[in-house]
């Protein structure tokens, strides 16, 4: 998926990558060449994402090679064991989630489900959960609610399905339903978005003691395009509208609605995978690391206080 | 009723003329006397189509007379954003909402008397912005949560919302979960929330408070769902049924206690909220 | 429907119609006749009632006249206002329920619905629900529990409904949850079976505090047909199987099932409304008063202790 | 293994004749090695069936060796309703299958440990008279979740029935009120039960404590569900698809968290119990 931003970088990549095929080929060593392609291309990459714009951002955030819940799962735990179903209608493959250890601690694992194929993203509803998928990741927070183990949440998604059959199955129930109870769920819930966090279906698993966005995620009450067909009537204003809505890790952060942001590598989390992972994983486990301190009920009075604080007029 | 009366101030004092005597059914077209449609409170007598209400018009025929005191007329709407549109920045549509309609916010919150029962009520108003949920309504619904969980009384809410209020980006998301977080306390406490969903209830208003009452109910014939129709006729690629979201539609799938005609619906809540045993 | 054992008595009653008939269009009086039918009419219903068999209890209990909920609905409450849906996929009609006034007490009003049309049959699908009428009943229970009132539980029911569908969306998941909360319910449960007790579709709604029967009623691990089929190879021996099985009142109430038999008028409760349902309405209220003096946590216990003592093996 | 021995015993000492060598699976009909059959503790390894077991094997391959302690033994069988059917007295065929399995009734309880981990089982024999519910079934368990609630232990109850047991009656019936209250007092104590339903799990013991598992698994296309796949057909007069009523179905339709192989059975209740933080 080639991003208009990055233009230079990706001739620059193709470039490097021409080269050392061909240095293979002949068997010629071009080493000088390479090293001042490489120094390029590197600068290239903190000058370019040292500027993205909120849509360029956003292009970030929806990139195809971008690590999913799958990567995370498999680079950041030692184990884990899903599991399915809402006790009432089916089992949504668009939110999945099930007990993971995270080095030594335990934790259940819940996030939106995207896929890199277009099978897995049939299967996986490309991230947009129906009622089913809300409900099982309910479930499962109150099993961990039982089992006295944190919930860590992985927020991608463009939005819950906005099906015929979802709407009939109370997609607005479900969300609504999941906000209630995580409210005062007894037991620490992390947050993190990872890539896209698209409105009612990202606050639907996204209610938190600590909500992180990473660094080229964005969070969003509704998408560029979206707003910009409404309030621009043209869907090709949406990157003035991705801009007014301060949808990026930074803004967010000023405006007091995530408590962190987690530092992706230059050239963003889909160049890098170990060290994206890596962040992600360090951030999770100090943040359980934090909260297994405070008590159930203290716990729950503090992250009723922070989402009340949330807008306040004054 | 007093709305009426205002009403007809803004009619203002020309001859008697056509329009004057008729009024005509938005739904099914029929010429009803004005007189019989302000009795019935805009609702059509011949097809039970529930035109809308303002919120002070709403509380006027719902509450015992006199009954009722405003709260939490402090909080108003805020700018988060600083945000500015095609159409110019949000702070002078919201300052225009407020002189058209005379309200500070889309929801009034307050206490009143259901025969003689204290209740806190929060009431929405579609002409505010389109009822939508800005961080004002949220606050406003919060404390009008945390006064009824104060003060022991059940709490009633009247949606009438077009869903988030994009102008305050992801502020309005937030209170989606702040509203439901103060619905969750009064739950804890043991006390009644009854969700009145009126047209329209859709998007993140009924992804959040309005959906969660301990009794659902509506107003006959409203919109209520989560996502709008056009969206999902162009993801989807078919036609949807015709009741699809409306008030019918939403109790036959496990959403919706009862559907209540607005002229039963003071006597409706009196007669649920007999069932409370404090 | 005429039931075999009744026979004669339906003759007499059928007499008795034709003579007031002839009485009326002739201008004639039967008097004497009449009176001395009225006296063989109510002397058959003694008898015939007195001696049923439990083959017979079950035409009784299955009677397309005897009341139905709808009956005690409008007979016996001064308000009923039905609450709907299951909060996740539908209304079912198989069950019904909303708060109801009887006298001054309000209750939480919760029963299978029969109709006594074929098309009110088709509604409520014969009383047989599906896993929404269960789901709806457990919401409406946990409801009840909120607002601090009884709830009462009309049982009437061939059994709960064995469809595609119903297995597709968990039937036994939904009556397993209901027996799982209803145990710990706190507030007062009043069940009553009022006509047919089937199995699982009966118990489904069925755990309570105090559990009571219409004398003519019958509650049943399987129905007499299916068993006669299964043990005895031949679905005519029902008659045999309804004996073996102990499923009348009488016989509950010796096993130390239920708690108590709510009487039916001579002649069955088809035959007099009023009294039947004053009957019932007697009861209700009796064992409401009785129930109030108890402790939540006290009724927890002694629910529990009530069922953890259902057939012991010494 | 253990059960592997007493097999040998029953299939006496002959020649080795070819049914002494192999097994046919009943599923898929493949020839299988007795001896790989036997290690792969009756599980195809062409196609995954799983064979029945009877509940001391279940119990051989899962725990610790030598952990296990039978527990309630004291409980057995009783004829509440002196029942008699075609075939005579039910007394008569409850001694009958004692004599067969060399059981006392449909489930097995005891005490155990899992790599160290203390727990409570319950296994059920379908062998036992269709692993029918009766009252000492219920008693068991009932006791074996007060066993585990009083020594804070995980509960886990394999599964294998036909449903209630006739003979028995209303009593049969009140079981799942009585094992159902049990599994709700261990859970509002905090305290883990695992449902693992194996071939066939119907009927009245699919609709009480089998489906309300903190986790529900199965074996392998268990055949799992609420009424009897005739009385459904005969019910809507329809075919019902092929995986209906399977666990892979159950799955699919949400009520079962996972499917897992019966060899790697111990280690994924070992690895789910380690999340349990008491
Ligand atoms: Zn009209
Ligand atoms: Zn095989």
């Amino acid at each position: 998926m080639a991003m208009e931003f990055e233009k230079t970088l990706l001739e620059t990549e193709q470039k490097i990558a021409e080269l050392q095929a061909l240095a293979e080929k002949k068997n010629v060593n071009f080493g000088t060449e390479l090293a001042q392609l490489k120094r390029k291309k590197t600068s290239l990459m903190k000058s370019t994402y040292a500027k993205l714009t909120p849509w360029d951002t956003v292009q970030v955030a929806r990139h195809n090679e971008r690590p999913l819940i799958r990567d995370y799962i498999n680079g950041m735990c030692d184990e884990f064991l899903e599991l399915r179903g809402d006790r009432c209608f089916g089992d949504d493959q668009g939110i999945i989630g099930g007990f993971a250890k995270i080095d030594e601690r335990r934790v259940m694992l819940i996030g939106h489900q995207k896929g890199k194929t277009t099978e897995d993203n049939i299967k996986s509803n490309f991230g947009m959960a129906n009622p089913e998928g809300y409900r099982k990741a309910l479930r499962l927070m109150k099993l961990a609610e039982k089992f006295r183990i944190p919930v860590v949440c992985l927020i991608d998604t463009p939005g819950a399905y906005p099906g015929l059959e979802a709407e009939a199955r109370g997609q607005a129930q479900a969300i609504a339903q999941n906000l209630t109870e995580m409210s005062r769920l007894a037991t620490p819930i992390i947050v993190i978005v990872t890539g896209e966090g698209g409105s009612g279906g990202a606050i639907g698993i996204g209610v938190g003691d600590v909500v992180m966005m990473l660094a080229n995620s964005v969070y969003s009450v509704i998408s560029p395009e979206g707003c910009a067909s409404i309030l621009w009537r043209d869907g090709t204003k949406a990157p003035i509208a991705a801009d007014a809505l301060k949808i990026t890790a930074d803004s967010l952060l000023k405006l007091g609605i995530i408590d962190e942001i987690i530092p992706e590598p230059i050239g963003g989390a889909h160049r890098n995978y170990t060290e994206t992972l890596q962040s992600v994983k360090d951030a999770i486990l100090k943040n359980i690391e934090r909260l297994r301190k405070t008590s159930r009920k203290r716990l729950v009075e503090k992250r009723f206080a922070k989402y009340a604080a949330m807008g306040r007029y004054y | 009723m007093a709305w009426f009366k205002r009403q007809r101030k803004d009619s203002s004092g020309k001859g008697t003329k056509a329009e004057d005597v008729w009024t005509i059914c938005p739904s099914c077209k029929a010429h009803i006397f004005k007189d019989e449609w302000r009795k019935a409170n805009r609702v059509c007598p011949k097809c039970e189509y529930h035109d809308r209400l303002t919120c002070r018009e709403r509380i006027e025929i719902l509450v015992d007379k006199g009954s009722f005191h405003e709260l939490h007329t402090e909080v108003t709407t805020s700018d988060p954003l600083s945000f500015v549109d095609a159409k110019g920045p949000y702070s002078e549509k919201a300052k225009a909402a407020k002189k058209k309609t005379g309200e500070t916010e889309s929801v009034l919150t307050g206490r009143g008397k259901l025969s003689g029962r204290r209740v806190v009520l929060a009431v929405m108003d579609f002409r505010f912005l389109g009822g939508s949920l800005g961080s004002g309504t949220g606050e406003r619904i919060l404390r009008a949560a945390t006064f009824a969980l104060k003060h022991k009384m059940p709490l009633i809410i009247f949606s009438a919302s077009g869903g988030a209020r994009m102008h305050e980006g992801i502020v309005s998301l937030m209170q989606m979960a702040k509203t439901c977080a103060g619905i969750a306390r009064l739950d804890d406490a043991g006390i009644p929330y009854i969700s009145v969903m009126t047209h329209p209830t859709t998007g993140g208003v009924s992804a959040s408070f309005a959906m969660v009452g301990d009794i659902n109910i509506a107003e006959p014939g409203a919109l209520i769902g989560f996502a709008g129709r056009r969206v999902i006729e162009e993801t989807i690629k078919q036609k949807l049924p015709k009741d699809f979201q409306t008030a019918e539609y939403l109790q036959d799938h496990g959403f919706l206690d009862a559907i209540v005609n607005r002229n039963d619906m003071r006597d409706y809540l009196i007669s649920v909220l007999r069932y409370w045993n404090k």
